[in-house]
């Protein structure tokens, strides 16, 4: 029988880092700040001693270079895990993981795989500004041939992690550092098939669907269990992986419940609840929308630095909760 | 030296004298003195600040390397445009900026130089020709081409200056503007402030060899390396790199090695980070203070007393102390900032 | 009075170019092959020998430095116009347009705007496969900061690039090589103001409403015309502004029409379509909508190279015609 | 010869005689001379395919460079892991790869390389070590410097080898993978092929010198110099520094000065695109011809005999005949392959 062990977000990243070099030989990682990791909390700690400063490699100020040559190692066998401590460095980056990584497969005929999973951090607040707290998961979700997940519980920030570097695509996995402290029991390590993965429903409700993705899925869930003390009963669907996307869950739960909030870390225009919310309704029969579908996402503008601008610029779950109640009313 | 090579001016126990000020004036290093004391000690106040969580972004401090932008900044002009990147309250202050504006924008306030959606690492002052800093690496690099491109295209003889370290240099965009700025001819100084770490990286462990000279010679860009800790060195290479540049000449490139006595952010020392920060590296690269050598030469040279230096520290002191309480004083900027600030003609919305 | 002048989409852009390179001393244009321009069609012919080569300039390829360059030389005071002669090649310059151009005025408290015009051309087809096909419009929309343009008509192809050029914020001009066909008779030029400028009807109808962007509106407009031999009448809105997005004329079309279908050559995924439909789905009370509203786009996969694959690959005329069909029936 | 200039190589009307073949094994030398015979040829072909509106894709085609890839490809082994680029048909077909293979791609069929998704610029073939060519100029460059490491990481004294031209030196990529590649001490070889061109632009119009060993001193990466268009110098030193990688002395560096015959892309000759290629310049680099130049040494030698290469040219025009047949009467891909290759397990869609 199997011990559960107790988590948190970080450590659980830690586990699944732990157990990917400790059972795979062709994992390596590879990016900055590994041997020193202030900037990832405590998902990495000592990798390098434990592993091996030849498989835990820290690196130049080269996010473009550091991430094509993730693409190459995965090309010629390995497992890389290349790790970017905030999702902004990556503008650097784009070529290798949009012009390379995503479309090497489909260019050569499915023939050959870049099997690279590249770690991007969201890494906001504390007044760091515009260029230090992005969130640019829809970015990613819109190239075909990458695979992208956001973790928004301890066990997905573990098994998908370990789902992502087995899967033999290139994936984006884009944990949240706003998420670190979550707490839980896990189960020992079981090796999912990101493939088949999808979109979960992490508290069922009647009323409302309210959908989430990484921090946002917390802010769903602690809106949710607000708006249980006032009467209203929320169903909350993580979206965990957004692309491949597949709605077939949240379209089934807005079937019952008739109404949609989508709560999104990133920007409004473009952004991926406009996914969320174009994918049901292009789906589902007009009328049964007892409301319009409606979005929680930050403003159309960059991150402030002025700690009274910062309360103003990321939403909360007392915003949800509002906009929730706003959908529930006739 | 050999352009592969520092030498031993990476070597910390060296250069520790009194710097070489013979045939200077007086004047303009005592002028020098006021600013590099200006520039460390509103850090110290912001390291000791910034530990007290009376500041709420990272501070990234650039103690012991205030001769470098003192230096560079006095052949400057307002209508030159200047880039920087994280590490620069030198570089805004040595453009003789207001202290009060800087720490009304690391308090986040709305009289702040960037009204508050900056913070420590945004800064700007067009007026006095500082057009911004940001800390993505090498960020500014290309704009300050393009910049110093604008210049040309005007038919001035400004030119823009850049500003980055040992560790920007190996962001590939630092490579592609040294060679658009030789080939644009873009009046353009590049001044790398070497001080061996990337954040936690020593360069040993980021790069073959210790010299950003190479990357200058391989662009075919004029270049010189200095010992960024002597302001008269770096005054006079900057002003003859500046004056080859304000003739039409084409870019140049300054190498100014030096060392930060903070950590890469915050108040902390960070000497336990591996290569080189040992408690007895660090001791002896603060041997290397470029205030005290130059203090010592003046003193030596019978311009400057212990009791004008009292009055300098007291006077500095104080200045701080009132831009400070000002800036804790005022105003948070009003939420409207937040939309009104992202186009020049807010937008619409339905 | 004004003489009309005929121009098909390519020289209409030339005119822009002239018309701001004659008028303003400020504007200058960098970019590959202003040289000898082959990528860009005839849409800057002799630019380098009528205003200079100091004016028109011709650089390395080094997309990062020569964008960073515009938004510099745009913060010194000049109105540059970078151009990408194939928006793919821009993989390698998103630092420039996203960290930097896009956040520039808000990082620094609305005080300093970089007015810098990127031109990107989507360059599709002729078997040039994954890496000379993209559409990143959807990208670009995204990012708060950044106006985001597409001409879809020969008076837009010259009015909005003029448009960009004297706005004074970042723009994205995402002009495509499958119009520098179209055909048109213009009057002089007019100065626009972008801020004000948005999505315009080009056809009106009263059935459905079909929603495109650049090449995309012209497959709504074919496909326009052939419904009307069947019956259907078709309203047709061109979006031109994709960011900062106003949608209310779309809203206003949807209302009378109650059908939507949105056409676009991006991918699908967290693409401009799926926007779209979000903008207008949040805003219609749901009963109005005879059908779901519904997107033709490219698949969710990089383009192939052989001809037969291509053919498959890009959405048509007919593809827009069939969906409008199946949204019409009961 | 110095790292900056490349001295009388970049002078077309030197070097046209016979090369040096003194004290190498004819045999070796013939099969040489078969590989660029029979790359020559093909690209001809294609040329001739192109401009009749048998193809439907963009050709880039190196003629006059093919002693480059057959010199270096003779140090190879199906093991190693080779990257190109646009201009990447004598990197693969040097490998021994299929010339059917090649040429069901370039026309779209299912029988491709590729299996009709890549075309003349996205070859692939695995099994040979051709690990990918694609057109975004550097965008393999980081890979190879990955598939290096791997190489590495796994224990086995393979390398990576990454052919880049010296337009895609102006990316910033290529800078950053010389960095990395030493500091990884990964087993690469960087070969640049030095044709003075990037598509219309001549190298005076790009960068302020014309040698690329430049960048590989700037980043302490041990280089080589050599006539582009002598097989045997380029063998010799390609070599010397694949042994110098495998024994784990880290990446390697390689510029073979070159040009072509053919314009940037498709048939045409360019000689109207300004710099440095007029009719007479190309016709004396013409006249620095790779294979007459081994021809003639081999002649000389009394090794080689007019029938021989009579025969030798019959023989590939027949397999070239053949192999293009075949791949033209092949069939489409199916349009399934659309979706199919995006992923390694097809996306489930709604
Ligand atoms: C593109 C990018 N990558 C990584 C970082 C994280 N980072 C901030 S400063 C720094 C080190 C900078 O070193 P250097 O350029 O030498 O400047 P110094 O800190 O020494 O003044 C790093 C890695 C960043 N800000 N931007
Ligand atoms: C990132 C990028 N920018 C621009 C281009 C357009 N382009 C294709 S090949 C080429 C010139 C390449 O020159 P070089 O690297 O010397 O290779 P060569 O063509 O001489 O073999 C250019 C500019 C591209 N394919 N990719
Ligand atoms: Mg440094
Ligand atoms: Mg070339």
């Amino acid at each position: 029988m199997n011990p559960t062990q107790h988590y948190n977000y970080g450590t659980a990243i830690l586990a699944a880092f732990e157990y990917l070099l400790a059972t795979y030989p062709e994992v390596f990682v590879m990016g900055q700040g590994l041997w020193s990791p202030w900037y990832v909390g405590n998902s990495m700690t000592e990798l390098d001693k434990k592993f091996g400063k030849h498989r835990v490699i820290d690196t130049p100020v080269s996010e473009l270079a550091v991430t094509g040559a993730g693409v190459g190692a995965a090309l010629a066998g390995m497992k890389p895990i290349i790790v970017h401590p905030r999702i902004d460095f990556m503008l650097y980056a784009m070529d290798a993981v949009v012009n390379q990584a995503a479309k090497w497969s489909h260019m050569f005929g499915g023939q050959a795989h870049p099997g690279v999973t590249i770690r991007a951090i969201i890494n906001r607040g504390g007044e760091q500004g515009a260029q230090h707290s992005q969130a640019l998961h829809a970015w990613f979700a819109h190239i075909p041939g990458l695979r992208v997940v956001m973790p928004a519980t301890v066990s997905d920030a573990r098994d998908l992690l370990v789902a992502a570097v087995l899967c033999g695509d290139p994936v984006m996995y884009i944990d949240d550092r706003w998420l670190y402290e979550l707490e839980d029991d896990l189960d020992p390590i079981t090796e999912l098939t990101l493939a088949t993965e999808g979109p979960r429903c992490l508290a069922s409700g009647s009323d409302i669907t309210i959908v989430g993705a990484g921090y946002s899925t917390k802010l769903a869930i602690e809106a949710c269990q607000a708006l249980g003390g006032q009467g209203v009963s929320a169903e909350v669907i993580d979206l965990r992986v957004l692309n491949p996307f597949e709605p077939k869950a949240i379209i089934a739960s807005v079937q019952k419940t008739g109404r949609l909030l989508v709560v999104d870390g990133g920007t409004r225009n473009a952004g991926f609840a406009g996914e969320v919310i174009a994918s049901v309704a292009e789906r589902v029969v007009p009328s049964i929308m007892q409301k319009p579908p409606s979005r929680v996402t930050l403003p159309d503008a960059p991150a402030p630095t002025s700690r009274v601008l910062e309360r103003v610029y990321y939403p909360t779950a007392d915003d949800v909760v509002r906009e929730s109640l706003t959908l529930m009313s006739r | 030296m050999s352009w592969r090579d520092l030498g031993d001016l990476a070597d910390p126990s060296k250069y520790h004298d009194a710097i070489d000020i013979r045939g200077k004036d007086p004047a303009g290093l005592i002028s020098h003195l006021r600013k590099m004391v200006l520039i460390r000690m509103a850090e110290q106040h912001l390291a000791v600040a910034r530990k007290d969580g009376l500041i709420g972004g990272p501070v990234h401090l650039g103690v012991g390397q205030e001769a470098i932008a003192v230096g560079v900044s006095e052949s400057l002009r307002n209508s030159d445009t200047v880039f920087g990147a994280h590490r620069s309250h030198s570089h805004l202050l040595a453009l003789g900026s207001s202290l009060h504006g800087l720490f009304a924008e690391i308090l986040g306030k709305d009289t702040g130089l960037s009204r508050g959606l900056g913070g420590s690492m945004h800064l700007w002052d067009g007026p006095r020709g500082f057009y911004g800093s940001v800390p993505i690496m090498a960020g500014t690099v290309p704009l300050a081409v393009g910049a110093g491109l604008a210049a040309k295209l005007k038919g001035t003889d400004n030119l823009s200056v850049s500003y980055f370290g040992d560790g920007a240099v190996e962001e590939g965009a630092v490579h592609e503007s040294l060679n658009l700025a030789r080939m644009l001819e873009a009046p353009v100084l590049f001044v790398v402030e070497n001080n061996f770490f990337a954040s936690h990286m020593e360069i040993s462990l980021r790069q073959p060899l210790n010299a950003m000279t190479r990357f200058a010679a391989a662009h075919d860009v004029p270049c010189e390396l200095v010992d960024g800790n002597d302001v008269v060195a770096v005054h006079d290479a900057a002003a003859r790199l500046i004056a080859q540049v304000r003739s039409g000449a084409g870019p140049r490139f300054l190498e100014a090695v030096t060392f930060r006595w903070y950590g890469h952010v915050d108040w902390r020392e960070d000497v336990d980070v591996g290569v080189n920060r040992s408690v007895e590296h660090l001791a002896s690269w603060r041997a290397r203070d470029p205030v005290a050598r130059l203090t010592a030469a003046l003193t030596a040279a019978a311009v400057w007393s212990a009791s004008q230096h009292a009055d300098l520290i007291a006077d500095t002191s104080r200045a701080i102390a009132e831009a400070w309480d000002q800036a804790m004083r005022d105003p948070w900027p009003h939420a409207d900032t937040l939309l009104d600030a992202v186009y020049t003609q807010r937008a619409e919305r339905s």
